[in-house]
């Protein structure tokens, strides 16, 4: 099936970080099943560093070895880094998705981010609150 | 590892007493069939006899069949050359919901030359409602086109009643075939149609030869302009090796239809039954058991919560070959356009999975199906948010 | 009896070679290279080679090349499709009078969905002049179709100079290359077209195999619509063997290719001084000796006060193999268009002979032809009324 | 060439009465190089009845077949029993013709029936001179 990368491939059969954390600091959704991928990301904060992250999706193999790489490739990073990691970079970091698979690490990058974003939401709430 | 091709929707395995029958003609052999000196005797009467081997697997007449390329190319020739060729008496074109691309794509290609076109709906099984048909027939409709049986739920269509109602109304009526000629009975002095597609890809014959029939009489604007092959009606030096091939697929198929039939029948019953029984959330798409309105060697579901893509790769990994979607389209991304029109949810649309028996596949096969089939189910699951969401709170299960 | 296949221009023998490489894909490789399982590699990487292999012989990218079913599809696809993707810019199309059917027909199509169409006209050599075609171009001409050379006269266009034209006037140009791809050296970037249409059965590959290249961002029109196939520029099941054919055709054409020009030139060029020295009364048509813009392979004449099909049929019992005005379609009656086009009468005009040369051939079948050819035209001439006329009367002879 | 009947290939290679006849009683000729055939039939006529026929034709084989097979089917007939030679009557007899080829039955039978007509009209005309 060489339409797919050996990375991506590596990916989809043993992804990386598949789960939900309970109590999660941040949860991002992204997609729907009109256009075929579902994104739950998971994230865990500390010292404004991502402890740790955790996914589910319902998608194509792309999305799954996207969403497993994503995971990886954030966790240890700094809030700001994590918002770095760009489709593109994803994208590289499988060493290349087919050019209509390419949104699906589009998806990846933006479920980080919405994760990302509810942490710092909640925490902006809970200091409002405090 | 076990090895099954379960595609046969897609293509099926050349035979190799058709890539025989091929052989001479990739060889000495060669020459164009329209030569008039004696290099084009061999290709051309082989191609004349091609002719009436495909006439007799359908019950039509040799001068009745025109050579194609491809399945794609007998529909987009039927639709838009019986259309164009009765602009003058009106421009309304009446296909249903669920046809191949090549079709309503074609249809798409009149919209943009002036016509209209009705789609007509399909039920939950995908059957054409006969009077839907009736009832979307104007005094402008001059072609009407639906497919014998679909390739992706497997819903044989009742095309006889549809051209009681066509005829009724002096309406021009297609119909593709590429799913069924070859596979099941095809006669088009029984179904009463006017024009009738197929491609031997589709029954152990090459790539690269369909055919357009045509009755006698009916007037058609050609595709391929250009010379004077096929009776003007189809120009470009003919593939005569593909044209042996798709021949000789037709005798093959001809003389051993019920033997395939019965063969293929029993090995989709027990997926039918027995893969939905082993997983949990699994539905049949298309005509479920008793399923006489159904191609024999097709079986269709639709597996909740998660997509068909990887499904497919975790079985791929296992040695089975199979698709989701539309069996030709696997590259396309959206859901299948037939499993939204029998009114299937996007979500559960996703989900599908089609697997297509070929003469080569035994009861071991399914077995090793039936064995693989559910741990992969159960890994994809296991990674779904809408799973994860139903066991929560029992909601989004179909 | 010596038998001598002089007919090439209908279509090449294919190569042994070329047809071994074909056979994988006739047997084990047979599956849909759409597919995502791994059935689908092994024909869809051999087709990405092949579609590599084209785009090499032309000097052009491989993501350029749409493969097709025949040069007749290659050319419709271009007429047709080229310029209904321009018809909100204009509806003006130019052509040369003596196009293959397959452009001139797609031509006269276009007038039937409202286009204009000029034909230029050719001098007594079958030459388009530049300047013609700049004077017919218009404002609203949208696109211009020159083939590169003609197969019934050999004659080789100005194409680099015509798009020249072409290009000043931001006019698209698409050029018909089905004779001479594969055959002389053709580069896309040198002869500064948009569009090009080959086949492989013109060099000695597989019938059913052609391509269509198109400049890059180069917007069409699809004539086969339906799946993705090709980018979704060209629907329908892939031909695998045969596009894998036309790849290795094109790769060994490629290699050979001057050596195979210089073989044939020295063939062509006895045809053309002896046969009209050995013969009186017969003229070359096209480009006479020295022949630099004519097909290397290519020897056509007109034989005085008789008529072709007739001195084809007499040299067919001598076991030679060649045609008389065009060669693909020697069914069709009427005297060639082409030839008409260069100006020459009705009477001689159904006096052409057309010899096509192949890499096979040798001086033992040009000794043949020049032994066996002036008894058969002799016999033909004692029949002919014409000819009983021009020696009473000294009146008639060209 | 299977696309010829075996009759009109013997006919086309051995034609019979091919030539012209000197001082004929009547000439026939039809066709022209546009349509791409042409025939000249030459009778002698003797009470009433053809005594030879000839001719002389340009064009495709089955031009010349169905010339030979006319002159051989008009020789020793009456002329009322020439002019029911049909276009039909030469195609079966060259036991069928292509499709495309049958106008060249046509042409033969029209030959014939002119040089017939041709005949006809000059003892009429010597009739009135006498
Ligand atoms: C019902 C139906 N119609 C048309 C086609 C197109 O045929 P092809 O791929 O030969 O062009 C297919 C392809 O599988 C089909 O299943
Ligand atoms: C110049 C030219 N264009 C187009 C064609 C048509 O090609 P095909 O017969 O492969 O359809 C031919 C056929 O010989 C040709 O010579």
């Amino acid at each position: 099936m060489p339409i797919y990368s050996e990375k991506v491939m590596e990916h989809f059969m043993h992804p990386r970080n598949v789960g939900e954390i309970e109590n999660p600091d941040g949860v991002g959704n992204v997609g729907n099943p009109v256009c075929g991928d579902m994104m739950s990301f998971y994230i865990k904060v500390k010292d404004n560093r991502l402890e740790d992250v955790k996914f589910k999706t319902f998608g194509c193999g792309a999305a799954i070895a996207v969403s497993s790489i994503v995971s990886e490739m954030a966790i240890g990073r700094t809030l700001d880094e994590a918002r770095n990691i760009t489709a593109q970079l994803v994208a590289d970091e499988l060493e290349g998705l087919p050019k209509n698979k390419f949104h699906c690490s589009n998806l990846g990058a933006e479920a980080l981010n919405n994760a990302i974003d509810d942490y710092l939401e909640k925490k902006k709430k809970q200091g409002g609150e405090e | 590892m076990r090895q099954v091709y379960l595609d046969n929707a897609a293509t099926t395995p050349l035979l190799p007493e058709i890539a025989d029958e091929m052989m001479p003609y990739l060889g000495k052999y060669f020459a164009n069939p329209s030569c008039l000196h004696d290099w084009g005797d061999a290709p051309r009467e082989a191609m004349e006899n091609a002719r009436l081997q495909v006439a007799n697997l359908i019950g039509a007449r040799s001068e009745e069949i025109i050579f194609t390329g491809s399945g794609t190319e007998s529909n987009n020739f039927a639709i838009k050359g019986l259309a164009m060729a009765r602009q003058a008496k009106g421009k309304h074109v009446v296909v249903s919901a669920i046809e191949h691309f090549s079709v309503l794509h074609s249809a798409k290609t009149l919209e943009k030359w002036g016509f209209e076109v009705t789609l007509v709906p399909v039920d939950g099984q995908g059957l054409v409602d006969p009077d839907a048909v009736r009832q979307s027939l104007r005094p402008d409709t001059v072609l009407v086109s639906i497919m014998h049986a679909n390739s992706e739920v497997g819903t044989i269509q009742p095309i006889a009643e549809i051209a009681r109602i066509t005829r009724e109304n002096n309406v021009l009526f297609h119909t593709d075939a590429v799913a069924t000629a070859g596979t099941i009975p095809v006669d088009v002095t029984g179904l009463g149609v006017d024009a009738l597609s197929l491609a031997a890809s589709q029954f152990y014959g090459p790539k690269g030869a369909g055919a357009l029939w045509l009755k006698k009489g009916v007037r058609i604007m050609p595709l391929l302009d250009g010379g004077v092959q096929e009776g003007g009606r189809r120009a470009g030096t003919e593939d005569v090796p593909a044209i042996v091939g798709l021949g000789k697929a037709a005798q093959l198929a001809a003389g051993s239809l019920t033997d395939r039939l019965n063969r293929l029948t029993s090995l989709r019953d027990r997926l039918l039954a027995e893969l939905p029984a082993k997983i949990e959330h699994v539905i049949v798409t298309g005509v479920a058991l008793p399923a006489q309105h159904r191609l024999p060697g097709h079986a269709s579901f639709c597996v909740e919560f998660i997509e068909g893509e990887s499904m497919l790769m975790l079985l791929n990994i296992q040695g089975v070959a199979v698709a989701s979607g539309s069996a030709c389209t696997s590259r396309a991304l959206k859901a299948s356009h037939v499993l939204i029109a029998m009114g299937l949810s996007h979500e559960l649309a996703q989900g599908s999975i089609l697997f297509t028996l070929g003469i080569d596949n035994n009861h071991e096969d399914v077995d090793y199906v039936l064995e693989v089939m559910p741990p992969a189910v159960d890994r994809l699951r296991q990674m779904s948010p809408l799973y994860a969401k139903f066991t929560r709170t029992g909601k989004g299960g179909g």
